[in-house]
């Protein structure tokens, strides 16, 4: 049902955008309709160049999704787990978690010129931080109820960690891995498109190059679909893995 | 007394140390794009705290103040309307993941066609990046709010305006200010990229024209005064967040302590 | 072209392989072209063309090593050079076709602008793909040469693709754009009123490709194979106008009637040094560079 | 007179299907007291949010003063049994305790007089500026319950509210309803598992059996009006009617088993 | 045997200074049932707490079996008055019950047969594959009775164990405990504010002070170790019992109040 209505809602808006230039709302030049757009898609996706574009595109972005996400865990369980640690580093975080990742572009093209490590690099780096602070949100979360309980019956580290701390967090984790998805698309495009590394977003700074409005459009719809999809994705991981969860339980309506 | 300065060490011990190590270790470098810590924090001065600071620094972040604040007006007012129906919610959820998956520097030529080049366009590139932690993170909130009280308020005919601050936005105020931390640092990233594409001043503009004019120590100082503002603005964030939401904080410490 | 077949390499052993950094735009066509005629291969070097950004992304990653060559405008070669960056150039890129008024390159204004010459810009807006570069540097040539004072003329920095929409919306109340834009602009009816180029300097070398110095003195024998496989290039594709167009489509997303009608630049073999020098000393009367250049230790 | 006529309620969520009430019809006179006492789980919590309009019965009406309930009617207050999830963290006690008297357009000076009033009925006149969460379970019910009191309803109805109290708050509280019920005449429904304390409250007690929930016994409380927690419980009588609903409940029990 | 010796707790957090519990000593025989009543607040929580090792003392200390406590000794059980936040909500109720036999090392079989006994025990044989927030309040708490049960523990610390649940099952509850204590030998102590439930239950009842908390009786329960509802509550010498707890902790709040 949700799906449907989803569906509806997409193309609702697809209907908007293929009306508005039409009707001359907006420049037709710069604003090609939804139909057009889509069939500038059909046409690149029948080539081979597109293909390899998304496929290094989606390894970028997943590679650098699934490096962000097991750093941002293993890190923040080790520092959330000691209050000290914690205490310590956590100025250190809000430092460099600003940093914008684009102030690091010069940085990592001296180091790996325009290629997939560089946007890789970036990837990593902004999509860290959406993790690691979410985690540490999560174990700061523990129930001290729940915390005695597992002391009391003599846990021990492991089965602490394993019972108690990390169901605590994964709705964090969750969250911070949905936050993420969506920050190593962007930074995956935007490296391509910068750097020039290899993928859509190099397709699209060519595209641009060459005053070819259509073809750019086309695969800002492929990007955006990425987008959905990963949603589409962690939402049913979230089902699946937070069934025990408030937010879960409420999903249905009484 | 002693409790200060144990938190003001601990806030301090681990930046230092790296500062340290940082000098230290670069301090001989002869490598062009990772000059001496020295270098950088000499050129820091004179590079910033002269016309840059009226010319650049502050219409920069007058921007990125505007584009914050609408970003926040719209991202609540968006997030309790999507949040308190089932029906919208269903209906613009695949939309706004679609559009919130669009990377901003392939969003600028668009913006440009409906803000021009000025002010406007960089205020709306930082409100389209800046809008979604906020929104999502109020659609959350609005969702969660605790049905007891959502009766409780029912019962006692608590409706309307009483009703929206009462019970909805301060009890979603919690995620809305997650949202809305999230929301600065992803606002100081847009600053820079707003500034990549149409500029003639500006932070993000000043330390990319370092960049293409191999001016190194220039541009590593400011990575840094980035990097130093996102302190300072999360260190203000901390103290409004204090006044917002100092009920929320007591009743969590509450909660684990009992 | 000529001269070529001495510095063939004798060791028929392993190729060379290179990376050449490069932008997808008109002016590297010749690099494209010379790779598929074969000019490299039959100096042993295996090209490997990256496309990357813009120019200044490319001059730190051939720095470093991870580019061999790359393709820059001269004035972030200049730039570079003069914060003390080891770049040197190689061989010539690309020059303006030197015809006022047709060039592959113009500044422009709308239909209906009341600007005539660019000495009108003073006090109005232009905007440029970059700032302190080579085209901001070239535009305030135009508006010396035609009697107006330069730094009355604001700037703003605006990509290639962007520029005929905002020229079209008046945002901006001039622009320099290269092709495909330039017939962009043409086709919404923009009028040309200089070639900054031409004005800048006769037959201005407009972008080179260059190395680093550690190449040069690690393999100056390889870098003197390049070199010679550029000029041969170089002297092709300038030969070869037809040709150069159709690659053009191959590495870029130019529609094919645009690529008909584009205007090529030019494509000697040698650099104009004389215009180097004469951008260089704009480049200081301008600001960019602080002290004069040392335009001799740059170029090949 | 408040009605429940053929009530049911079937809760059906996650493809799992709970009775929560099968088939109840009783009145409550207005201006009365009316415990309802019923094993863990039977529904009583159900009922009152079907009572208060919250909840749509799924067979059957509630009647309120001959109309029929449909949302929170007027002039209603309900004290949850989740007391702690009942108050509004934000908000101070006094202005928890006055939010529901601005909604119903109170002047600031009456809102004033009867917050401070209940607050201090409650024994809590000092504690007005405290947030909930910096007080005990029993203080924190105390305040919902001087919610209720301020707001000056005409029906009451409250749920377990003295499951987080102590023994002699108990009984102070117990005391403080029964004048409250007196004072206001309001109409009372009170909620309890306490089998001592309905009999001690109430007018009349209202048994019930576990789900699928009916009436198991409606018992008239034949105490005299003036109670007080230590001649009313010595009692012979007192000690008679608590034997009567211990012996109802044991027997619905050993019935739900039987089933 | 369990010795509290000189015990002393203060709070001091943002501020603010809390003493909790002021100078408390009172030893448990081993395999005895101790009862500890006090009025809300006066620090029962607290000094179970400490008993368990999970709150180092601000002074004085506690010993079990002639060694201090440091840390939650081997062998103990604690079941918490926040029954809802100490299941693991992401567990079954039978992996709720089966996680610390687990972590003991106990064999798959064993543990098996050992949460089918615990939970049997308290009435949610039907309910192995729920989770936790799929039951009632009364239930949940049963889940953590189970639990400490299965766990076969040398020492029992219960903090108010049966606040949920309704009466009839309250009572069930309280045979339960009695009967677990008898066959598995185990040192209780048992929190409750309910003094019908101390005096019913216990060998001893340790009556506290509010705070700065003492104690303020040490009363011995010579009641039959045959106990049962009925008769047990009808025994006069219960109701004196009974009247005696009472009385102290009325003097005790009196004294309080003047203080
Ligand atoms: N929202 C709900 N969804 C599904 N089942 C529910 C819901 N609320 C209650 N139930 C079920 O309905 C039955 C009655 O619940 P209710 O809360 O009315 O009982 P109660 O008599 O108030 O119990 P207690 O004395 O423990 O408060 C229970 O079996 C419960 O599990
Ligand atoms: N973590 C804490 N920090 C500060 N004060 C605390 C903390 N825990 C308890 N207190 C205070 O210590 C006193 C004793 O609390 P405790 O929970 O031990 O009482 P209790 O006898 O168990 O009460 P109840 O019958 O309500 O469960 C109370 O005044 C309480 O406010
Ligand atoms: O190469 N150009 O900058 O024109
Ligand atoms: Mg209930
Ligand atoms: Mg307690």
């Amino acid at each position: 049902m949700n799906a449907l209505l989803g569906l509806a809602g997409l193309l609702g808006f697809g209907l908007l955008l293929e009306v508005a230039p039409r009707v001359g709302l907006v420049p037709e030049r710069y604003f090609p309709p939804t139909s057009t757009i889509l069939g500038e898609l059909a046409g690149q996706v029948g080539e081979r160049a597109f293909w390899v574009a998304v496929g290094d595109t989606v390894l970028t972005w997943l590679l650098g999704l699934a490096i962000a996400v097991a750093l941002g865990v293993v890190v923040g369980v080790a520092i959330g787990s000691v209050p000290l640690v914690r205490a310590a580093t956590s100025s250190t975080i809000e430092f460099l978690r600003p940093i914008p990742s684009v102030a690091l572009i010069p940085l990592v093209v001296v180091l790996h010129g325009s290629t997939i490590t560089s946007t890789l690099i970036l990837v990593v780096y902004a999509a860290f931080w959406q993790v690691l602070v979410q985690v540490l949100h999560g174990v700061a979360d523990i129930d001290p109820v729940a915390r005695d309980t597992a002391r009391s019956y003599r846990l021990d580290r492991w089965a602490r960690v394993r019972y108690l701390t990390w169901p605590t967090a994964l709705p964090y984790v969750v969250t911070g891995v949905r936050l993420a998805a969506t920050v190593a698309l962007i930074l995956t495009i935007t490296g391509e498109l910068v750097i020039g590394s290899p993928g859509l977003g190099q397709l699209i700074a060519t595209a641009r190059q060459s005053g070819a409005v259509p073809a750019m459009y086309a695969l800002i719809v492929v990007t955006g679909v990425f987008g959905v999809l990963a949603n589409v994705v962690t939402r049913a991981a979230e089902r699946r893995a937070l069934h025990w969860h408030p937010s879960m339980r409420a999903e249905v309506p009484a | 007394m002693t409790a200060v300065l144990t938190r003001v060490g601990l806030a301090l011990g681990l930046p230092v140390v790296l500062v340290a190590v940082w000098w230290f270790a670069s301090a001989g470098s002869t490598d062009f794009f990772f000059p001496p810590l020295r270098t950088i924090v000499e050129v820091f001065g004179p590079t910033w705290f002269g016309e840059r600071l009226v010319d650049d620094v502050l219409p920069s972040l007058g921007r990125l103040a505007a584009g914050y604040a609408a970003a926040l007006v719209l991202g609540v007012g968006l997030g309790v309307l999507i949040g308190s129906n089932r029906w919208v919610r269903a209906v613009t959820e695949p939309v706004l993941e679609f559009l919130r998956a669009i990377p901003p520097p392939v969003l600028v030529p668009v913006l440009m066609l409906v803000a021009g080049i000025g002010n406007g366009m960089k205020i709306l590139v930082i409100i389209s990046g800046c809008v979604w932690p906020i929104l999502l993170n109020t659609v959350a909130g609005v969702r969660a709010v605790d049905g007891v009280l959502e009766d409780t308020c029912r019962t006692y005919r608590i409706r309307g305006t009483l009703r929206w601050r009462h019970l909805v936005l301060r009890s979603a105020s919690p995620q809305i200010v997650t949202g809305a931390r999230q929301a600065l640092s992803v606002g100081i990233i847009l600053m820079v990229i707003s500034e990549m594409f149409a500029a003639s001043s500006g932070l993000g503009f000043t330390v990319i024209q370092f960049k293409d004019g191999f001016q190194i120590p220039e541009m590593w100082s400011g990575v840094i005064l980035l990097g130093l503002l996102g302190v300072l603005l999360s260190m203000l964030f901390r103290v409004v967040e204090h006044q917002v939401l100092s009920w929320y904080h007591g009743s969590r410490t509450a909660q684990k302590e009992r | 072209a000529c001269g070529s077949d001495e510095g063939q390499s004798p060791n028929a052993g392993e190729a060379d392989k290179v990376t050449v950094g490069v932008i997808p735009i008109l002016d590297v066509a010749p690099i494209y072209l010379g790779v598929e005629k074969g000019f490299f291969e039959k100096r042993n070097i295996d090209v490997t063309l990256e496309q990357a950004e813009g120019g200044a992304a490319i001059v730190p990653a051939v720095v470093s090593g991870q580019y061999q060559f790359g393709f820059s405008n001269i004035v972030s070669l200049l730039l570079a050079h003069s914060e003390g960056l080891p770049v040197k150039m190689v061989s010539n890129g690309n020059n303006s076709t030197g015809v006022d008024g047709e060039d592959f390159a113009a500044l422009m204004v709308s239909a209906d602008s009341p600007i005539e010459t660019a000495a009108d810009l003073e006090g109005r807006t232009v905007a440029a793909n970059t700032l302190q570069n080579i085209v901001d540097t070239a535009v305030r040539a135009s508006v010396r040469k035609a009697g107006g004072d330069p730094t009355k003329v604001k700037f703003t920095a605006l990509p290639f693709p962007e520029q005929p929409a905002a020229l079209a919306s008046g945002q901006v109340d001039a622009v320099f754009v290269v092709e495909p834009f330039q017939q962009a602009v043409l086709g919404q009816g923009g009028r040309t009123i200089a070639s900054s180029y031409v004005d800048t300097a006769p037959n201005l070398t407009v972008a080179s490709y260059f190395t680093s110095q550690r190449i040069l003195s690690e393999n100056p024998e390889l870098v003197k194979r390049f070199t010679q496989a550029m000029q041969e290039s170089l002297s092709y594709a300038n030969g070869h106008p037809d040709e150069a167009r159709a690659i053009i489509g191959s590495y870029t997303n130019i529609a094919r009637d645009v690529v008909a009608r584009v205007t090529l630049p030019k494509w000697p073999a040698e650099v104009n040094r004389d215009s180097v020098q004469r951008v260089a000393d704009l480049a200081l009367e301008d600001g960019l560079l602080k002290e004069p250049a040392k335009v001799g230790d740059l170029l090949p | 007179m408040l009605t429940v006529d053929g009530l049911g309620k079937v809760y059906a969520s996650h493809g799992r299907r709970v009775e929560a009430i099968g088939d109840l019809s009783f009145e409550v006179e207005t201006g009365s007291f009316v415990c309802i006492v019923g094993p863990s789980g039977c529904g009583k919590t159900t009922l009152l949010r079907c009572c208060a309009g919250l909840l749509p019965p799924t067979s059957g009406t509630v009647t309120l003063s001959g109309s029929p309930v449909t949302g929170p009617p007027e002039g209603l207050a309900v004290v949850f049994q989740e007391y702690g999830r009942s108050l509004f963290p934000w908000l101070r006690v006094a202005d928890n305790v006055d939010l529901p008297l601005r909604a119903a357009g109170v002047d600031r000076a009456e809102r004033r007089r009867l917050v401070d009033e209940a607050l201090d009925a409650v024994g809590l006149g000092d504690a007005h500026r405290a947030y909930p969460w910096q007080l005990s379970g029993g203080m924190q019910q105390r305040v919902a319950i001087a919610r209720a009191i301020a707001y000056q309803p005409r029906v009451l109805l409250m749920d377990e509210p003295f499951a987080a109290v102590d023994a002699q708050t108990r009984a102070d509280l117990e005391d403080l309803v029964r004048s409250v019920w007196q004072r206001l005449g309001v109409t009372l429904v009170f909620v309890t598992h306490d089998i001592d304390e309905a009999v001690y409250l109430g007018q009349r007690v209202i048994m019930l059996t576990s789900s699928p929930t009916r009436v198991a016994e409606d018992l008239t409380i034949d105490l005299p009006d003036e109670r007080d927690q230590l001649t009313t419980r010595g009692d012979p009588r007192f000690t008679e009617l608590r034997g009567r609903v211990y012996a109802q409940i044991q027997k619905a029990k050993l019935e739900g088993k039987a089933r």
